[in-house]
């Protein structure tokens, strides 16, 4: 239960250090690496999409790769995620289409939740990715309570939760974590400390040493890990993974890491912060960074880089025309799922609105966050 | 039929849904050792174990987060919530989570929880043990919202309402819990959410009423008949879905329409159905809608007698529909 | 006068009060350094220092919670709430605490704070960055509701719910924020809460609206009127204190009435408005009392432009008054 | 910064431990005992009011009553409290009557808050004990903010709120602390520890070491102190006073203490815990045991206490007395205080309540909690 230290393992030149490399099957490896260079490479489309005003909004995991793709790789594919919206790479990993995820950007008929959210707001079901919110936290104490049902039901799966440092301030990140504490609740609670929440910075967020140390007030391990190295999380998220899932309760893990582009779309990070610690930053890229130790271990070469990139491109970008071809959901899909089956009510509005003449409205301005 | 009170129905619904349904599971602040603060779980904990029945940590965010949570995973949560006045640090959970994850993942996941709370007035809590809020519940699109005013009700309202699919708020008439006793039907009883009643026919003029309310207007159609005046009161038990269609066909019939509710008056439900009636009915109408309803202040303690509709300001809200 | 968008105005207004009383203090996430995630905030640190414009940790329970200790202490706490679809997480402080200060300590303890958010569609902000919740806070005895329309009564309003001594839910229609321009006076200028204003008058029908559905129903009354009907639109600006009066006066000249919001229809601050007609002018009225509002579900993103209702929408609503 | 060890100062033979003895003068020790003696007995007096049907409610402090007493007198007359239920020793000592007090059980019109909240929730202006609300937590994040205005303002003021050991799963408690570490807010945050929340022990509401052990999550110290020594309590919530009013920032002070009675006059506790834990935590009695250090002292001698407590219990007596004579408070003052002038509608309101003729309806039910 130690929460001051960092655990590292990459070292600056590639090597892991000793006795800490999870020693992973190079097929294991492999699968690591490129499903950060794709989470990256997603985001880069994206915001691209976005800044060419095809899609309305977007918002990027820039920096944070190795923290969401490190830890949800020590789940099982039972396990089930209850995620924010920072970790592109999960759906990848669990080999959700691009078509999927480039359906929801647009909102388009193939979007999954049918338009119903801002683009990266995924739900999976076939993933276990649960529906994203925007409300800050609020999945915190839903992965506790699902936690606690399972245990009831004696299920051995394990959920995983993520959140950032501004995440930590939420009602549910109290009452979750101290929920899964009291119930001992099989849950890994990943806080991706990017530094900063918006324009607000860590130190603006709380006064704790660190969002590890906020563990011990509910009666849990708290482990802190730099989170731009994915061996690292993915090794100190596998044991509280096996932990969690051996009954022994919850864990809070914080993966040390940074926001490397701006909070989304809509803002602007050069408005608040500073270029230097921007600087310091790109320094500890996580893929670069794993990439030196790939090229250690043999098992990548540079050379081969963009060729890898251009095939991942090439993917996504076929998603992208496909989903621009298709229409919007229709006009009746409004009114579904509010309940299983409408109500009077419902079905009354639906066919007024469906008796409407004359023109729609346009659609109006542009989203601001 | 056995006779039983408005809480030992509640008890009742609790146990044979539990009996039959492992899924469910009941959990809030006191509810597993000491049965509940009203005793609505009353043996449960010995009769389905403490993984099924269980006291929570001081926190409604936690209660209806892990029942969310749970819900999505698949189980059949009843939590309870100890006041309503008391739900508030859950709020989000509720509209912002559990009425939206149907509509925001479009479908792929679902909610079905319980979440049951004693409301309303005249047991002299005062301020912070008499609110009667389902007016927030009603205007927020996703949520169902039960209110029972009788023991058998509340019995069959309660088992359909954890076998729904969706979220349902079960607000339970405090006042009544142990003030009403009626017959209940042993066993399965089901009582599907979304149809109303007609508590008492009447022909002069329609009185729609729901949860502790129900009681005061039936006393008040007494009186009124005394007067000369027929009244037929109108129970809708479920507010939303709302079954419409009955309070339109009374209305139509008697002309005239009060709707008594003991939440403050402004934004109340009762807003909702004179806005209904003056959209819908409006032709049929003989006098102005009239609302009996609390006052638009916060719930007092002392004065609480004058606050809360009593038979008397019934009585002259049905009075008003006849002057215009 | 200058020509001011409606943001410019809240910002106007902010600078104004902060100025002229110390006790004001602007917090909120994001409203220091980056002045707000809208800039409404901008340039306020830079003015009046950290000590009295700060960002907050990422929790609307804190600052609502710390906005009412202020404020019982003595300051003139301004919160703001980036999105109005985040309040929830503090929607026990405002309504356990904040509206019932006052009432439950009889006068001894008050909570002259103001909660500015911004809220409503229309900038497709989809399912969290849209909604309308007014209703809310207008069932919450304790609490004023303001929602201004134009630039010049974003100031005036803002400025007097900065000075009153009870705690104003200042609603701010973002997506009016820059597609509206206005003249607005410079210095002091204050509008009084309780006061509506008529927006356009007519003869035919009257259309009560407010915030961002003033400039859709303007547009169209044009329509209407091209139609041959004369439309009296009235911007109640506050809805609690409501000016009843004025709308009264209004259905009871042209004998019919359509409401347009863009929160859920149902128990909508329009059933309100809808219920009073339905009270005390039934006997003026010629047509049903017509609703023209957000649907019953939550706030779509795709399909936003046929959510909201638009002026094709009114227009339908204002032919329904004319059918009976 | 210590969390695990618990403060004692006065040991079983009532003497004060070396070193540790606060050194308060005779009248400040006869004080505090008079004050914790006449919070007794107003509850004594309290509770058999309502066993009698005369009051409509009552919720006693039994047991804790060096806990709040201790930790009040450790503040300046200019500071503010930002209260729980369960203190009813501080308004004693701030000097508020007895009068004051009982209307308030009455809820007459000699109730400060004019009958508008049930028994115990005291509002007292005059002594900066702001109005007590049913809300578990809210007044903790109220207490942050207002120490925030006094920072800002450049007050010396410091506050002190209470809250049970229930309150600390509360949403408040974790933004309230939180801010308050930001912000450095001069605020004492007292955890009253009685071990129950109504029927939920100590380990159903958390699985954390202790209470103090959260004060880390929020860059705080946190304290705890053994809560049925008044002087250790005094000591460390002094010190914590103290801090805050340099601009030291918050203290949580945990004191660890036994709700002697049931949680209140609905509840039963003899229903959900056992004799014995009741019985060994009788040992402990805080006034008892501060008899004990009184008598070493020479400062007390039990051959006095039956005038003192009939003393007291004369002067209670006659409050009630004069409380019961009392009339509810008028119609009209219903819609006072909504707003600081009445609205139209509640003009409106209050005149058809007024023009209404015939029974008023009957005072219904009994509290039930
Ligand atoms: C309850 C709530 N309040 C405010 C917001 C607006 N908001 C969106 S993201 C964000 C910052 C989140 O910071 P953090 O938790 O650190 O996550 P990060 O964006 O850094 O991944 C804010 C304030 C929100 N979505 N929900
Ligand atoms: C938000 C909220 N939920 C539930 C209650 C009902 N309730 C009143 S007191 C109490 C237990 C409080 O326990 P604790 O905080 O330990 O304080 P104690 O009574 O032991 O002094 C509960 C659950 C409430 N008042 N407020
Ligand atoms: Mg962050
Ligand atoms: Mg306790």
């Amino acid at each position: 239960m130690t929460t001051s230290e960092l655990l590292t393992i990459i070292e600056k030149d590639g090597r892991a250090a000793k006795g800490k490399d999870p020693n992973l099957s190079a097929d294991d490896l492999r699968r690591l690496h490129r499903t950060m260079l794709a989470a990256r490479i997603l985001d880069e489309r994206g915001l691209a999409l976005q800044r060419q005003g095809r899609i309305g909004f977007y918002l990027q995991a820039l920096g944070q790769e190795a923290s969401h793709v490190g830890s949800a790789f020590a789940m099982r594919d039972s396990d089930w995620f209850f995620p924010a919206y920072r970790q592109p790479g999960i759906p990848i990993l669990r080999g959700v289409s691009y078509d999927d995820i480039v359906c929801e950007w647009y909102g388009n008929d193939g979007d999954t939740s049918k338009g119903r959210q801002m683009p990266v707001h995924y739900s999976f079901r076939q993933a276990n990715f649960v529906s994203i919110s925007s409300p800050i936290g609020t999945q915190i104490s839903q992965a506790a309570g699902a936690g606690m049902a399972a245990r009831i039901r004696g299920d051995d799966t394990v959920f995983m939760t993520y959140f950032g440092d501004g995440g930590t301030s939420s009602n549910d990140f109290h009452s979750g974590l101290n929920f899964a504490g009291v119930f001992k609740a099989p849950v890994v609670f990943v806080c991706e400390n990017n530094h900063w929440a918006i324009s607000v910075p860590l130190k603006g967020q709380t006064a704790s040493d660190s969002m590890a140390a906020k563990a011990h007030a509910y009666g849990m391990p708290g482990v802190r890990v730099d989170g731009n190295d994915v061996l690292a999380v993915y090794r100190v998220c596998k044991e509280a993974v096996e932990r969690a899932r051996k009954g022994e309760g919850p864990t809070l893990v914080e993966t040390v890491t940074y926001r490397m582009g701006s909070h989304s779309s809509s803002d602007d990070a050069s408005r608040y912060r500073d270029a230097e610690e921007y600087e310091s930053w790109k320094q500890r890229d996580p893929i670069e960074r794993f990439e030196r130790y790939l090229e250690n271990k043999k098992l990548f070469d540079p050379a081969d880089k963009q060729a890898l990139v251009d095939g991942i491109k090439a993917e996504i970008n076929e998603a992208i025309k496909r989903a621009e071809a298709r229409p919007r959901p229709a006009l009746e899909t409004l009114f579904e799922d509010v309940f299983m089956n409408p109500t009077p009510q419902l079905r009354a509005q639906r066919d007024e609105l469906l008796a409407l003449e004359g023109p729609e409205s346009d659609d109006v301005g542009e989203f601001p966050l | 039929m056995a006779q039983k009170t408005l809480i030992e129905a509640v008890t009742d619904a609790l146990h044979h849904e539990m009996a039959q349904d492992d899924r469910v599971v009941v959990f809030g602040e006191d509810v597993g050792r000491k049965g509940g603060v009203f005793g609505a779980t009353a043996g449960l904990q010995e009769a389905y174990g403490t993984e099924r029945c269980f006291d929570t940590p001081l926190s409604e965010c936690g209660i209806i987060g892990t029942a969310v949570g749970m819900a999505v995973y698949g189980m059949r949560p009843v939590a309870e919530i100890q006041f309503l006045d008391f739900i508030y640090p859950a709020f989000d959970q509720i509209v912002s989570e559990a009425a939206k994850m149907r509509y925001r993942s479009g479908g792929e996941y679902t909610c079905p929880l319980v979440i049951r709370s004693p409301y309303g007035g005249g047991i002299r809590g005062g301020h912070y043990h008499s609110q009667s809020s389902e007016a927030y519940f009603c205007h927020t699109p996703g949520l169902k919202v039960v209110v029972p005013s009788t023991p058998a009700d509340t019995k069959g309202l309660l088992i359909a309402s954890i076998r729904d699919e969706d979220p349902v708020m079960f607000l339970e008439p405090k006042r009544s819990y142990r003030s009403l006793k009626g017959e209940v039907p042993e066993g399965e009883h089901y009582v599907p959410l979304g149809v109303g009643r007609v508590a008492r026919e009447g022909t002069d003029v329609t009185v729609v009423a729901y949860g502790a309310m129900v009681p005061i207007v039936e006393k008040a159609a007494e009186k009124a008949a005394e007067l000369g005046k027929s009244v037929e009161i109108i129970d809708p038990r479920t507010l939303v879905p709302l079954d419409e269609e009955l309070i339109l066909e009374s209305v139509r019939k008697t002309g005239r329409c009060v709707v008594v509710y003991e939440a403050p008056k402004t934004c109340g439900f009762g807003a909702e159905i004179a806005a209904i009636v003056a959209e819908k009915a409006i032709g049929h109408l003989e006098g102005p809608v009239v609302r009996v309803a609390g006052f638009d202040t916060p719930f007092p303690y002392s004065l609480e007698h004058l606050y809360m509709p009593d038979v008397r300001r019934v009585l002259k809200g049905i009075q008003r529909t006849f002057e215009w």
